[in-house]
């Protein structure tokens, strides 16, 4: 039982640093504003994703991993929606393009 | 586990610090915008691991409140920028 | 060394990277863009230290409520920069480097050479904690045994408000703080505001009610309410009151009031000024936590809001 | 203890930095971010001391803990107050400079007599 | 404290007949937050009343009730798409990033939506920013302006999926 | 093993503490939900009850043997926090009350709260109270970090008074003068955080059993010292001083130059003589006494150059300041010990008679700026017969200062004499006398353009109520006359020291400064007098012409040189020199 969490916890944080790192590349190797907005915009997210549901097995019950559940889907809601924000900006600025 | 989960932290940290290098170089200022946005994700993949690792349940609190302000701190970004560009005379679009 | 001080050096090293990219960036916005991000991540190493109270603090107001406010200026002034460019001598900055530097060098052998074992209050704190009813070391110190400190505090935070006040323009006197802000009540902006903040009270009252027994408290509860209420406010949604109105005045004193009343309780009818009836000690403080969330988050919204810039009547 | 060191040795160049930059920048705005700096390097040093301290079930002394908390609201206000006076004096001077030189090449110089 | 200024921002007062309804709803919703973040515990309740109150009262005034039907099925099935969209999206930047050819062919692409302004285009917008490859940019002449990593890809018609799949969940009037 | 820490209860009487801070802060919150206009009446409320209360404290204190303690919350030390009163606390409390309740009733009329302009009256009377409640907290906390809160209040409430008028350079004044005393009181946290982190406590009785010469507590000293002597002004760290108490309005300039910078210099006098009288060395203190002279220099000559009354004034609080840490050499017992003794008694009553009189010359010169709408000291001809309470009022303060018996600051200089010739420390006996020449020069530079016979006759532009004046007097008659009470129940001064005072001796000591402070007057200030036609001064220029040249070519460097050390970067660069030759004259020593 402890090893079935424990290869979850290993799968899902290594899937979790895996889209850390690639959108730490995506900032580096994009070239322009909008493109690393992207990288930025989904594959930190998915990474903060996959860490929470590696962390499930490891919460002492069903409301921490419910907890750390909603704290994903706040980060969610807000990433989606600043990024249109700072997309929007980027355009009017027009580094764009 | 501790030393998988603390590389791990480790690891997510080298790449908080990377992506902070690329974005406060700019160019632009909505490149710069981005920075509370990637703290919102990675630090707070950072701190959640760590309150796992160091047992310390309250670490979710921190993550929840770093969740609320560094969206703020982002909307924040974006609001006072949006407001340089109007005195640069370009259209401000939605948000004067 | 074992993994956990690789984790220890990675996180100092990019917390001082931040730092000195702060103080060394030409721009200003870029300064407190790097200074915002330094402050959200000087909460980790808070929860490494093993003090999530303080963690959650600096969280809220060290690096989102303060960069903010700090965000706000560098917009404002951004045009001024060109005017001020020219800095102190090479010699200055270099005898400025110099004697900073023999200083943090001073303070660094003296925290590396602090006694061991290291003096401590934690057992003390543990064993009268009986006295309020209350779980949370940091709360029981900051409204028990250092309440003196706490109210105080408040005070130099309604000072902070009259001073920003007193900087008003005698027309704008009694107006609202700071310029409207306009946005598409139908934009993306808008949208969050409109979402978040509610969600944003039940976290913010959470905080508050947690800190009784675990990390948490009115500061940090009173910090998020303010972020919410500025987001409402960044949106155009509501507008800032007016500082004449006789509720805001009443708000903003309430937490000192409260705390100053029941302290005279206790010199009047208990044991000694701030001292606590042991039957009643939760729920004053509790009530008095509650008085001082309000309290908090109307005083650092208006802080960030700024000095009154506009009449009432528009 | 290694925390205590790394994180000791990072309070004190924050200390550091905050200093230098409180000096030598020029923009009094600058000089404001370099204070939280510093003052944040001062509440780090305070958080070393207090996780020295841990004891009694506690990985932090609660004493400094509840220092620290007032101090950084003390510290916020401070921004706050000094960020209005200097924005109120960008719009009346139209300027931010701290530099006294201006007011006192304007006085008129009694030497002269 | 909030929302103590909600009443004059001008926007219509909420009809009578569904805000119950939708009062209870949020309420509901704020009381599994709540839990969630509380745990249940009895000594709580006048804390979770005062959240739950506070958090409902803020949200009528800032948010008008919706009067169009939802349906629950549609609903799971738009959260399952839109995980699933999200995961495909990380993965889809991953690649490009990680490859070393760099395959990025970005620009810019219009999306007439039928939906009206306001709250639901901006759960459109908000739903499709976690799409692979599109993150929405503003509008112009009523149209969507998506950035796109490449613009090759059938991207109005994913989007024009979603449009659908969102419609039937929540806004099916 | 730590020494026994003393038996600490709440003493009868120890609820005044409290009252005498929490009465103004009720104020303070009353004000502010009243608003503007009930915002006057508060204040008369307040007090004359704190007024009470500091009276009460005066009286009870030598019945309690003493001391007086109170343990808020009833948590004692080091868990809690305790208030204590001695007898330097009794008399830095009743000085406030005194000075306080003269500037409310000289600001009564300037600060009525009108429908319109209501801003300034406000802020004015809610920072006024809140800088009583700071002061009274700073005078009986017990507790480092609570002296450092109450500290942090104080430069609260004293920063918006210096722009209340809301022009730019008071704004200008007021932004350099927070973030000075911003970087002060840092570096008096981060000695706390030291302090704690060494002894586990921050109760200043605790800490005095607990300290020894550690190197840690040495840097912690240095650090928490200089940060006091940036927010005391202290020359070479008072750039934001005079900009900041010439351009506050005259009733706020009153309080920041007679009070507001005594608050961190208590705390000084408390950390060096309570915390650690064992612990800093000579060595420190000589360099305190040197700053001390430099000072006296400085700010001397630079004030007989200015042109503006309230500039000079504030650069003579400067000099003032310097005077008050001559005491600290002059304190050191044989041991090596800094002992609470004469020198220290001298020191606080030289702050307590700086207090009365330096706010009693504010108040006279805004008087005077009120009725002449100017304060040019070269068009002061005739004012002393247009305003002749205002310069009756800057006079007798100005005589109190300089040192004519029975005033506080003759009695000061006394005890301070005595123990120069005590500890063979003769050349702050040289100090100690040239800073009452100087008091005297510009004590004499302005009354002898006051006096001065005008051609026409002044048009006064504004009004001139008898309550502001008789203010004014009544604090600098105070400050004449401080030398008669019984000081001996609070102060360790030998009560036959006040009966010396009207010794034969007594007027050869008094002519000397007086010649000596003429003197210098007319050598250093580069104002044409109003007497400068006449035959007498003509042949007197003749004489020491070439000599009078030289003196204002002298005063013209040390101006240059005070601009110099007035830069930003020069000021914070002093003061980390400053803190680094302490630490390390500190760690000499030891």
């Amino acid at each position: 039982m402890n090893v079935a969490r424990d290869i979850i916890t290993v799968a899902g944080v290594s899937a979790g640093v895996f889209f850390f790192f690639a959108g730490t590349v995506g900032l580096l190797r994009f070239p322009d504003t909008l493109t690393r907005l992207h990288a930025l915009s989904k594959a930190d997210n998915l990474g903060l994703g996959f860490v929470v549901l590696g962390l499930l097995p490891q919460t002492g019950g069903l409301r921490d991993g419910l907890k750390l559940i909603s704290i994903w889907m706040f980060v969610l809601l807000a990433g989606a929606t600043v990024s249109q924000l700072i997309a929007r900006t980027a355009r009017q600025s027009g580094s764009g393009k | 586990m501790t030393e998988f989960l603390t590389a791990a932290v480790g690891l997510i940290l080298a790449m908080l610090g990377l992506g902070l290098v690329s974005i406060l170089r700019g160019p632009t200022d909505a490149d710069r915008m981005m920075a509370a946005q990637l703290i919102g994700t990675a630090g707070i993949a950072v701190l959640l691991l760590l309150g796992t690792v160091t047992g310390v349940p309250a670490a979710v609190d921190v993550a929840l409140i770093l969740a609320l302000l560094a969206t703020f701190a982002s909307i924040a970004f974006v609001k006072k920028g949006l407001s340089r560009l109007e005195t640069d005379g370009a259209d401000p679009g939605e948000d004067r | 060394m074992n993994i956990a001080t690789v984790f220890e050096i990675a996180l100092a090293a990019v917390v001082l990277g931040l730092a000195i990219w702060t103080i060394a960036v030409p721009d200003t916005y870029s300064a407190t863009v790097g200074f915002i991000a330094y402050g959200l991540l000087v909460a980790l190493i808070w929860v490494r230290l093993d003090a999530v109270d303080v963690a959650l603090t600096e969280a809220a107001i060290g690096g989102g409520l303060g960069g903010v406010l700090l965000l706000g200026a560098a917009a404002r002034l951004r045009d001024t920069e060109a005017m001020t460019t020219e800095g102190p001598s090479l010699i200055v900055r270099l005898s400025a480097a110099i004697l900073s530097a023999s200083i943090a060098a001073a303070l660094a052998v003296t925290i590396l050479l602090l006694p061991d074992p290291a003096p401590t209050l934690a057992p003390a704190v543990v064993a009268n904690a009986g006295a309020t009813g209350m779980t949370n070391p940091v709360t029981n110190v900051l409204m028990a045994f250092r309440g003196m400190d706490t109210m105080l505090e408040k005070v130099v935070l309604l000072l902070a408000i009259v001073g920003v006040w007193s900087l008003a323009s005698d027309q704008a006197w009694g107006g609202r703080p700071g310029p409207r802000h306009q946005a598409d009540p139908n934009g993306v902006l808008a949208f969050l505001a409109r979402l978040l903040p509610p969600a944003g009270i039940v976290v913010g009252i959470y905080i508050l009610w947690t800190g009784a027994d675990h990390p948490g408290g009115a500061f940090q509860g009173g910090a998020v309410l303010a972020s919410m209420w500025l987001l409402v406010i960044m949106a155009g949604l509501v507008d800032t009151p007016p500082v004449r109105s006789r509720w805001l005045r009443l708000i903003l004193v309430a937490g000192p009031g409260l705390f100053l009343a029941v302290g005279l309780g206790g010199l009047c009818f208990g044991s000694a000024f701030l001292a606590y009836p042991v039957a009643f000690a939760k729920p004053l403080i509790l009530s008095i936590e509650v008085a001082m969330l309000l309290t908090i988050a109307t005083t650092l919204g208006l802080l960030l809001a700024g000095a009154p810039e506009r009449s009432a009547e528009r | 203890m290694s925390a205590v060191t790394v994180f000791g040795l990072c309070a004190a160049a924050a200390v550091g930095l905050g200093l230098y930059g409180l000096i030598a920048n020029p923009q009094p705005l600058r000089k404001i971010i370099a204070f939280n700096l510093l003052g944040s390097g001062v509440f780090l040093m305070f958080g070393i001391v207090g996780r020295r301290g841990a004891a009694a079930g506690f990985g932090n002394d609660p004493v400094p803990q509840a220092l620290v908390i007032t101090g950084v609201v003390v510290a916020f206000s401070a921004t706050a107050l000094a960020i209005a006076l200097l924005l109120r004096l960008f719009q009346i001077a139209g300027s931010t400079t701290l530099n006294s030189r201006a007011a006192a090449s304007a006085r008129s110089d009694p030497s002269g007599h | 404290m909030t929302g103590s200024s909600g009443d004059r921002y001008g926007r219509a007062v909420v009809a009578v007949g569904g805000s119950w309804r939708t009062a209870t709803l949020r309420a509901a919703f704020f009381l599994c937050l709540w839990l969630v973040l509380a745990g249940a515990n009895p000594a709580d309740i006048p804390a979770a009343a005062a959240a739950i109150a506070a958090a409902t009262w803020t949200s009528l005034h800032l948010l008008e009730p919706s009067r169009s039907r939802r349906s629950i099925p549609a609903i799971v099935r738009l959260a399952l798409l839109f995980l699933y969209q999200s995961v495909v999206a990380g993965v889809d930047v991953a690649r490009r990033a990680l490859d070393p050819r760099l395959p990025l062919r970005p620009g810019f692409v219009f999306y007439p939506t039928g939906l009206s302004r306001g709250v639901r285009r901006n759960v459109f917008t908000t739903l499709t920013s976690l799409l692979p490859g599109t993150v929405p940019t503003g509008e112009e002449n009523g149209q969507l302006v998506y950035h796109c990593l490449d613009v090759e890809q059938p991207v109005v018609a994913e989007l024009a999926a979603e449009e659908a799949a969102l419609v039937r969940a929540l806004y099916n009037d | 093993m730590l020494p026994p820490a003393p038996a600490l209860v709440t003493t009868a009487g120890g609820f005044l503490l409290v009252l005498s801070i929490v009465v103004p802060v009720a104020g303070v919150l009353l004000a502010f939900v009243l608003g503007e206009r009930y915002v006057r009446q508060v204040a008369s409320t307040v007090v004359p009850v704190g007024l009470a209360i500091a009276f009460a404290v005066l009286v009870l204190l030598p019945r309690s043997d003493g001391h007086l303690v109170y343990l808020l919350g009833a948590w004692p030390p080091p868990l809690g926090v305790a208030l204590r009163a001695d007898g330097l606390s009794a008399v830095m409390l009743a000085t406030t009350a005194v000075v306080i309740c003269a500037v409310a009733i000289f600001a009564a009329t300037d600060f009525r709260p009108q429908s319109v302009e209501a801003r300034a009256p406000f802020a004015f009377w809610i920072l006024l109270l809140a800088i009583w409640g700071a002061l009274n907290t700073i005078f009986i906390a017990g507790d480092l970090f609570t002296l450092y809160v109450a500290l942090e209040l104080l430069t609260f409430a004293a920063v918006p008074l210096v722009s209340l008028d809301g022009r730019a350079e008071t704004l200008r004044a007021a932004l350099r003068y927070l973030l000075f005393a911003l970087l002060g009181s840092v570096l008096y946290l981060m000695g706390t955080a030291l302090l704690y982190g060494l002894y586990g406590t921050l109760d200043i009785a605790l800490l005095s059993h607990r300290v020894n010469a550690d190197s840690g507590v040495l840097i912690a000293a240095a650090l928490m010292t200089t940060g006091l002597l940036a927010k005391t002004a202290l020359f070479p760290l008072h750039l934001w001083l005079p900009p900041a108490h010439a351009g506050a309005p005259a009733a706020a300039s009153a309080i920041l130059s007679a009070l507001v910078v005594k608050g961190s210099f208590f705390i000084l006098v408390r950390l060096w003589f309570d915390v650690m009288p064992g612990l800093p060395g000579l060595a420190a203190a000589q360099l305190l006494a040197a700053l001390g002279a430099g000072a006296i220099l400085f700010g001397s000559v630079v004030a007989l150059r200015q042109e503006r009354l309230k500039l000079l004034i504030a650069y003579s609080t400067l000099a003032q300041i310097g005077y008050l840490f001559l005491m600290f050499p002059l304190a050191f017992g044989a041991s090596g010990k800094l002992e609470s003794d004469q020198a220290l008694a001298g020191g606080l009553l030289q702050a307590v008679s700086h207090a009365t009189a330096k706010a009693a010359m504010f108040m006279a010169v805004g008087s005077i700026y009120a009725g002449l709408g100017h304060d040019r000291i070269t068009g002061l001809c005739g004012v002393a017969r247009a305003l002749p309470l205002s310069v009756l009022a800057f006079a007798i303060g100005g005589i109190a200062l300089m040192g004519v018996q029975p005033s506080g600051a003759s009695f000061a200089k006394e005890l301070l004499l005595q123990e120069t010739a005590r500890t063979g420390q003769w050349w702050w006996a040289i100090v100690l006398q040239a800073g009452g020449m100087f008091t005297t020069a510009y004590v004499v530079l302005v009354l002898s353009h006051a006096l001065a016979p005008s051609d026409q006759p002044i048009v006064l532009v504004g009004p001139a109520p008898l309550s502001r004046d008789l203010a004014a007097l009544v604090l600098a008659l105070c400050s004449l006359f401080l030398g008669l009470l019984p000081w001996d129940s609070y102060l360790p001064a030998p009560s036959d020291a006040a009966s010396k005072l009207f010794g034969i001796d007594a007027l050869s000591k008094l002519l000397l400064p007086v010649l000596g402070g003429a003197a210098l007057a007319i050598l250093l200030s580069p104002w044409p007098h109003p007497l400068g036609s006449s035959a007498a001064w003509k042949a007197l220029m003749r004489v020491v012409g070439p000599l009078r040249r030289g003196c204002l070519r002298f005063g013209s460097l040390i101006e240059r040189g005070d601009e110099v050390l007035r830069q930003w970067s020069a000021a914070g660069i002093s003061l980390l020199l400053v803190s680094l030759l302490l630490a390390a004259s500190m760690l000499a020593a030891n």
